[in-house]
This record gives structure tokens, C-alpha cells and sequence, in this order.
């Protein structure tokens, strides 16, 4: 149609979509399924980062790590009103999470073991989330393309704070050094499941990537990520958990060993380390709050009520 | 000087305790905003406790800095009213608590604000911007939990019949606190009753709420004598501090 | 010899860490008979694992005692499988979990009595009396709730639909345990599982209760992947012993 | 009447009281509450105590805390049994313990602080329930007698635990001693109180004493467990918190201060510091175990009626 012509030209010229313009139906979907996942996964994962906060061992990395988790909250807050442009109420999305439907980023079934998972988890998830994020940021709808320069902000220094916890555990005690290369080698092979499935097993990106929805394949960014981060592994002297993991001077490029794909299926459907618990601790706050919530409107309608007498 | 370096623990463990018990509430509020505010709230009491530890260990002068009073003391070293090492509860007993911590500590910090000494004049002048919010935060609860519905104002009424008990300790007063009352350091907390009583009865008015008959009141926090519960709370957040030896973080 | 002292490690990580949850219910059983009965079954599970982790200590030959191995070690340290570390639930789960439990231990012990390792064929035998007496004691249970009210039936069947998937781990066989068992020390515990099931089946039915259906099962406990349950029953389990290195108790 | 002459004679000489000998009413009340009272100090005993179960910091001692107050809880039903010869029912008496009607040792709502705690307990407060309890083994009442005889065997054992912790404590590092001094300065005087109110505020005394329900006064307890106690403290250098406590050459007994009746009668009243928390875990323990009951009851209907089928 020429409507659909119109779009793919505006876009094509590095235009934003912005809520008011038409697009197609698809694009909506496409947008609201992504960023309800984007939001979904900053809620989940204040689960298994907050499962520390009451046992930081400093002050210090216990007023940042709760920092942190806040603006997880605030992103997830801050992308469910961006959904709301798109004509959908975050009331929805919350229900779809809870039952089940929904989908999050499965790094977060993963369980947070001891201390140094805090570091990690802000190296290696939260500058995952930055490769993603990054190139988001020039999204071509306009809510979401902001939305993301300001939370890869932020992301920028969850990242620097995490590794900043790698680097100083690495330096540490032995004890201290056993933690956080078992962090690594727990976290590693998941992170890089994060940026999706092989782009063969991928085969929504091609609009995706037209629409500039998506602006570089799930494997091209899975790639940029692990060059990004050999030589900061390196850095602090710990060691990836990948006996291929070679550089390769002619792609300038550190080529890594298979991905357990499989892994990757299992979580995604629900058989992760964590997804029920995970499902289950949002389930329990939702129903737990439920009297709270119904409090608060009773009373805003009373004084609504009031007012108008 | 030791009265000193007692009542500004007494100042920092209260503030740490509460901020530990706020803590446990982040991704499991009962709706987003309130993961945020109480995430804030936390943060906020855990950086007033850091200052004020680290003053005390100063002031002690045993070469004991915030770490160290937070995560190498046991539970009887800990010089917190009980108020508020009681368990988390229901969104209504946590809210309740911080109400009656909030009206208390506003106060408080207002006259330690005016403090001769400098530097708690400084932390209390900034921490009474703080408070300020906190508690416009826990009053707007207040007043929609208690005018909400009728589950909500049974659970936040039987909330504060719970609590009540433990807002004795709050304005108890020893040698400790009438020394740096005299020196114009401190505030005695005895002084502070009657307005906090005031605004207390002026909310929960409002809020349809009854103000609990005063009975015997729990005491001891400030000599080490706490509840059970405290020493529980500290396994967990010692637990990696304790477990590491000398490590740096 | 590595692999005999991972796999004293992992029998001993089982009944230190269910022997824990057990004694969580100490004063807080649903009648003082089960007070009795579970403090009874955790004492026993609790002087197993002190006899298994001190015969660990010395084959591994670090100068780790019982003490050493249970409270200054991490979670990831933890050889355990993940049934055993889940929060007690209601009395239906723990009754389930410790039926799952102990009809795979008793089958254990009795093989291990014959073992080729005359200190660990000691353990096992004393141990293998004790267990029968468990396992009778969780399927008398099976069969009251599960075939007692309605209630019950649901409560305990929902435990096994929860716990089911936790059940694979403790058939899992690898390098370690087959090498035991190749020596005659060891069992292979893959080799359990259809006495085990075959019990469980027949119990469950004369219970009015249904075999859950095999799913993914949970697995990582035996190489320190644990649930984030684990890390916070160590906290407190480990705190006063943790808080003062190297004292004698 | 011929039959109280009867009785009393009977007790003068020695004689214990069986359940199907006749007995005044008021002997029944009296042996109902002293026995109930006991049970239930057992029962509510056990939560002070399992509070550091999960804390020891050996297996050993685990071990022997859990074996301690499992023995509580065989002491409680044991005691149950016995007031049943009275024709008084367990449920009735777990009723009136979980509505706050019924009294039980005051010395239980006090809190356990620190590992210390065990230790002091064991030794304090054992070592005071078998000054009362070695008495008790002589009481007119048979099955009270010789329930008493059982109990106070297993008692010495705990006490004898409870001081081994202690003088480990107090031979240990400055942390360990600094630990069980604090734990002695706070339960010494709530274990004095254990014998209850001082003789001239005891009125029910005279009669128990008579019928050898009681055979020594409050205070000639109190007093024999202070001479059996401060040698004790001395050999294991810990002090007691009594600034007047002086061994009187004359009586050959050690003189104490006085005791703080205000708190006595407070504790006694329900305004203890754990008297709300310890009726409300029992409680807890009660209610979430109904449906548990109700099964138990329900299998044993089927068995009957499959049986009788």
C-alpha cells in the first residue's frame, strides 16, 4: 500500500516513527511485544540481584546494588508508559507476565550464587544489555529510541559498578578470587545466550532489521559483546570458561567455542534453573499488594467523591 | 568522648536496622512506585547510618569505621530501639512502623540540625531534607490505608496495636542522652514526646484510625537488650562480610 | 582419592543440609508427637553427616574436619542435591520431600553396607537401621494425608507435583560416582532408580495419590549449582561460627 | 471429714497418693495446675532454646541442643499423660495454654541473644528446675513423683551441657568470654525469679506444704540454688551481676540483693519481653497444624470403618 511505501521511505531516511503517525500493524505488535519483554525483564531481574542486597558486605556496594535494582524499577516503569504510546495498558502487560504468557530475558532464571554474581551480572548482563541497548537507542520509534538513550545511561554505570566489583574481587583474598572466576564461569555461556538465537534460527530479523526495529542481527551484536569483553576478562586476570576462545587476526575478532543451544530452548520454555520462582515471587508480591492497591483507589475515590460534594 | 560515641550509635543503628528491613521489600512491593519509594527510603536511612557509624567510630576512636559497627558486631553490641528490628509484616506494618520512625526522627533531626557539633549539624541538616519526604510519604499511606477499605484499615489499625508497645523506646532517656543534651550536642528524646504525640493523634485522626491505649512499653534496645529477631536479621547481613575475614570489598 | 572424598562430600552435604530444614521445625510442629518425631529424624541425619563429612575430611586429606566442611564452606561448595536445600514449606511438603528422600537413602545405605570401604560399610549399616525407621515414618504420613480430608489430599499432592522435578538429581551418575562404584565403595545411584521408583509408585497409589509426570528435571547441585534457597540457610546456619574464626565451642 | 483425716494422715507418713485413691478437691486443683504449669513451661521452653538450633556453630553441639529440646517435648507430653490420671484432657489444657488462660514459667519470656544463651540456660535455668524438681520427686502425688524422678535424671544431663558450654566460653577467646558474662548478667535474676514470689507474698503455701505438694518454700529453693550457683561462677571466673552478693559465715549461705518484683509481676502479667511472641508461634504451630490433625483423625476413621467392614 502506499501508506506501508510512505513508512518504509520515512524510515529508509532515518526518520522516527512517533506514536501519533500510522504504521503498520505488524510494527505495532512487533514494538509492543519488544518493549513489554524489555520492561518484563528489568522487573524480573530486580529478583535475582535483590536476593543480595540484604547481604552486601559493605555499605557502600549495598546502597549502589540497591540503587541499582531502583532503577531497574524506574526502566521498568519508564518502557511499560512508552508501551502505553503504542495503545497498551500496563495493566495488561503485568497480567500476561504473571500468568505465564509473557516472556523475559532468560538470563534472569538464572540463580545468584554468592556475593561476586553482584559483579558479575553488572559486567557481563548489564553490558550485554548496553550492546543491545546501544543500537535500540536509534530505534526507529521515536518513544523507545529515547527511552533507551537514557536507560544505557544509567546501564553504562550499573556496568562500570559491577566490574568495578570483579576487578577488586579478582584482587582479593584467594578466597575472594575463587568467587568470582566461579561467577564467570556461570554467567558467561548464559550472557551470551541473551542476544537470541542464531541468526539461521532467527527468522524474524529480516523486516525487523528493514523496519529498523532491529538494527544489527541477534549474531552480529552476540559478536561485538565478546569482543568487547575478552580483553576486560583479561584485564583483571579472569578466565572465560571457553577452551576455543581464540582471537582471529583477520576478522580482528574473538571467535568462541558452540553455544548450548539446547540450554537456550530449555530456558526460554519455561524449564530454567529459576523461571518458577521467579514467576512465583512476582505472583506473590502481585497478590500480596492486592489489598493495597484496592485501598488506594477506594480512597482516591472517596476523595474524588468528597471534592465534587 | 564515650556518652557521644554511644548516642550516635544509638542514632545509626536505628537508621541501619530500619534501612535493612526496608531493604527486603525491593521487588516485592505491592505496586512498582512503592518498590521505588521504599528503594529510595532505604537508601536514604543506609546513607544517614553510614555517616553517623562513621562518626561514632570516630568519636569511639577504636579504629572502628561504618563497616565495621555494621557488619562485625553482634546482636547485643547493637544499640537500635526495638521499633524497628521487628519483622517487615504486611505493607500496612511496615508503613506503620515508618510512620511512627518518620514523625519521631523529623523531630529529632530538626534540633540536631541546630547541634554544636558541626559535623552532626551537618549530617542532621541534610538528612532532615530526607526525612521530610519520608515522611509526607508514610502519612499519605496512612491516611489511604486507614480511609481505604475496611480490610485495609482492620490491618493498618491492628498494625499500629502491634507497634504501639515499641514507641516507648523511642523517647527514653539515660545518662547518655542527657549528656549530649546538656552539651548541646544531642537531644534528649524524652523532650520530643509531646509533639510527636500531637501529630500522630492529627493523622491517625484523619485517618479514621484510634490511637492504641499505652501500656507497658518494650525496652532495652538502647542497652543491647533487643527481641529475637534481631539476631536473625544480622546472620543474613553479616553473612559475607563475617564469612571473608579481613577482606577488602 | 579425589573422587572417594566428592563423594563422601555429597552424601554428607544431603543429610547436614535436610537434617537443617528438619530442625527448623523444632517447637513448631502441627502436634508434639511430630516435634518429637522430626527433631528424632534430624538428630539422626545430623550424626550421619557428622560421621560422613569427618570420613570426607580425612580421605581428602586437607585438614578439614566435620565442622570445617559444614560451616566454613560456600554454597557453591555445597555437594548437595537441590531437593534437600528447599524451604520446609507446610508440614505436606516436608512429609513428601523426606519420603522421596528416604526411599532413595534407605535403597542407598543398604547397598553401601556392602561396600568394599569397611569405615564407610560401618556408617551405612548404622545408618540403614536409622533410615528404616524414617522411611516408615514419612509413608505412614503419605497415607494419612494423602488419603486423610480432602485438604490433605490436595496439600501433599500438590508437594509431590512441586518436588517431582527435583527427584532426577538423585539418580544422576557421573565420573565420580561411577568410580566409586567400579572400586566396590561406592554405588551408583542411576542404578536406584527403579527399586525407588517401583516404591514410590506403590505408595503414592495406596495413598489415593498420582505419580507426577517425569518433566526437565533440576540438576547442578552435585557441582555446586544450587537454588538462591541454599546461600540463605547457610548464612544463618554458618553465622556464629563464621563470626569467630578459629574459637573452639 | 473422716476421708481429708484420712488423707492427711496418709501423707504424713510418707505414703504417696495414687490416682484412684480418693483426694480433696482441692489437692486435685492444686496437682492439675503445678503439672499443667510444668507441661507447658516444657512446651513453651522449647522456642527460646530451638531459636539457636539452627545457629550452633559445631555439629556437636547441634546435636545435643536439638537432643535437649526434643527431650523438652518428651517432658511435656509426659506431664500431659500425667495430669490425664487427674481426668484432666491434653486438648484442654493445650487450650487454655494457647488462649493465654494458663500460666507458664515466666523465664521463658525472656529472649535468647547470643549462642551464650544456650550455655546460661543449661546451666541457670536447668540447673533451678532441678533444685524445684528433686523436690517435686518427693511430692505426695505418685505419678508427679515419679515423673519428676524420670525428668530430673535428664535434667542433670542438660545442666551439666549447659555449664560445659559455659566454661568453654569462659576459657575462650575475648569475644567468647565478653559473650557468656553478658549472657549471665542478663539471665541471672529472671532465674531467681523462677522460684516465685518470696515467701510472705506466697499465701498458697502453707496448705502445699502440709499435704507435701510442695515440701520447701519459695524462698529456701531460691536460696539453695544461689549456694549451689555462685561456686560454680567462681570456678569458671565468670561474675554474677550482684554487687551485694556475699557468703554469710553464720548461715553458711551466700546473701543476695534484692530482686526487682516489679518486673516478676510484669512478666507474670503478659508484659514480658517475649510473652506476646511466645503465645503467638505456639499458636502458629497450632492453627497451621489443624488440617494436619483432621487428616491424621480422618485416615484413622477410614482404617476403623475398612476394618469393621
Amino acid at each position: 500500500s502506499a501508506r506501508l511505501a510512505e513508512f518504509e521511505a520515512r524510515i529508509a531516511a532515518g526518520e522516527t516513527i512517533e506514536p501519533k503517525d500510522w504504521m503498520p500493524e505488524r510494527y505495532r505488535k512487533q514494538l509492543v511485544r519488544m518493549m513489554s519483554q524489555h520492561a518484563h525483564s528489568e522487573i524480573v531481574g530486580m529478583l535475582p540481584e535483590g536476593n543480595w542486597i540484604t547481604r552486601a558486605p559493605s555499605l557502600r556496594r549495598k546502597m549502589s546494588l540497591i540503587a541499582k535494582v531502583q532503577d531497574e524499577a524506574g526502566h521498568g516503569l519508564y518502557i511499560y508508559c512508552g508501551t502505553e504510546t503504542l495503545g497498551v495498558d500496563r495493566a495488561e502487560l503485568v497480567a500476561e507476565l504473571l500468568s505465564g504468557k509473557a516472556k523475559y530475558s532468560s538470563i534472569f532464571n538464572y540463580p545468584t550464587l554468592t556475593w561476586a554474581d553482584i559483579g558479575v551480572i553488572g559486567w557481563f548482563v548489564d553490558g550485554a544489555a548496553i550492546v543491545n541497548q546501544t543500537v535500540l537507542a536509534k530505534t526507529s520509534y521515536g518513544p523507545y529510541a529515547r527511552a533507551m538513550i537514557r536507560i544505557c545511561k544509567e546501564e553504562n554505570f550499573h556496568k562500570r559498578q559491577g566490574f568495578e566489583i570483579v576487578a577488586t574481587l579478582a584482587a582479593g583474598t584467594p578466597a575472594q578470587r575463587e568467587m568470582v572466576q566461579d561467577a564467570v564461569n556461570r554467567w558467561w555461556w548464559p550472557t551470551l545466550m541473551m542476544f537470541g538465537p542464531s541468526d539461521k534460527d532467527s527468522p524474524n530479523s529480516g523486516e525487523l532489521l528493514r523496519w529498523r526495529v532491529k538494527r544489527f542481527t541477534n549474531d552480529e551484536l552476540r559478536q561485538r559483546f565478546v569482543n568487547l569483553t575478552v580483553p576486560q576478562a583479561q584485564a583483571v586476570n579472569v578466565s572465560l570458561p571457553d577452551p576455543e576462545l581464540r582471537y582471529d587476526a583477520a576478522s580482528e575478532s574473538w571467535v568462541f567455542g558452540q553455544i548450548d543451544w539446547d540450554e537456550f530452548w530449555r530456558v526460554v520454555k519455561g524449564d530454567g534453573p529459576c523461571n518458577r520462582e521467579r514467576l512465583a515471587a512476582r505472583n506473590k508480591a502481585h497478590d500480596e499488594g492486592a489489598w493495597v492497591r484496592a485501598a488506594a483507589e477506594a480512597y482516591a475515590a472517596k476523595r474524588d467523591s468528597r471534592r465534587d460534594a | 568522648d564515650n556518652a557521644l560515641a554511644e548516642y550516635l550509635l544509638r542514632l545509626g543503628d536505628d537508621r541501619l536496622v530500619l534501612g535493612q528491613r526496608l531493604a527486603e521489600w525491593c521487588g516485592h512491593g505491592p505496586i512498582l512506585e512503592e518498590d521505588i519509594a521504599l528503594a529510595n527510603i532505604s537508601l536514604d536511612l543506609f546513607g544517614q547510618a553510614a555517616l553517623l557509624l562513621k562518626l561514632a567510630g570516630e568519636t569511639e576512636g577504636k579504629g572502628r569505621d561504618e563497616d565495621a559497627l555494621a557488619f562485625l558486631r553482634d546482636a547485643v553490641e547493637f544499640r537500635n530501639v526495638q521499633l524497628v528490628e521487628l519483622p517487615k509484616g504486611d505493607f500496612g506494618f511496615t508503613i506503620a512502623r515508618q510512620f511512627l520512625f518518620d514523625a519521631y526522627s523529623e523531630l529529632c533531626y530538626a534540633e540536631l540540625a541546630r547541634s554544636t557539633h558541626a559535623e552532626l549539624a551537618g549530617i542532621a541538616s541534610k538528612a532532615h531534607k530526607e526525612i521530610r519526604y519520608h515522611l509526607r510519604h508514610s502519612t499519605d499511606w496512612i491516611l489511604k490505608l486507614g480511609d481505604g477499605t475496611p480490610e485495609s484499615h482492620a490491618r493498618v489499625q491492628s498494625a499500629f496495636d502491634d507497634l504501639w508497645r515499641f514507641t516507648g523506646e523511642l523517647f527514653e532517656s539515660d545518662d547518655v542522652d542527657r549528656a549530649v543534651a546538656e552539651q548541646g550536642i544531642g537531644v534528649d528524646p524524652s523532650t520530643l514526646r509531646p509533639r510527636w504525640r500531637t501529630r500522630v493523634e492529627a493523622v491517625l485522626a484523619e485517618a479514621t484510625l484510634r490511637v492504641p491505649n499505652d501500656g507497658v512499653m518494650a525496652s532495652g534496645g538502647r542497652r543491647g537488650r533487643h527481641t529475637e529477631y534481631l539476631g536473625h536479621m544480622l546472620a543474613e547481613m553479616q553473612s559475607v562480610a563475617r564469612a571473608h575475614p579481613g577482606a577488602q570489598w
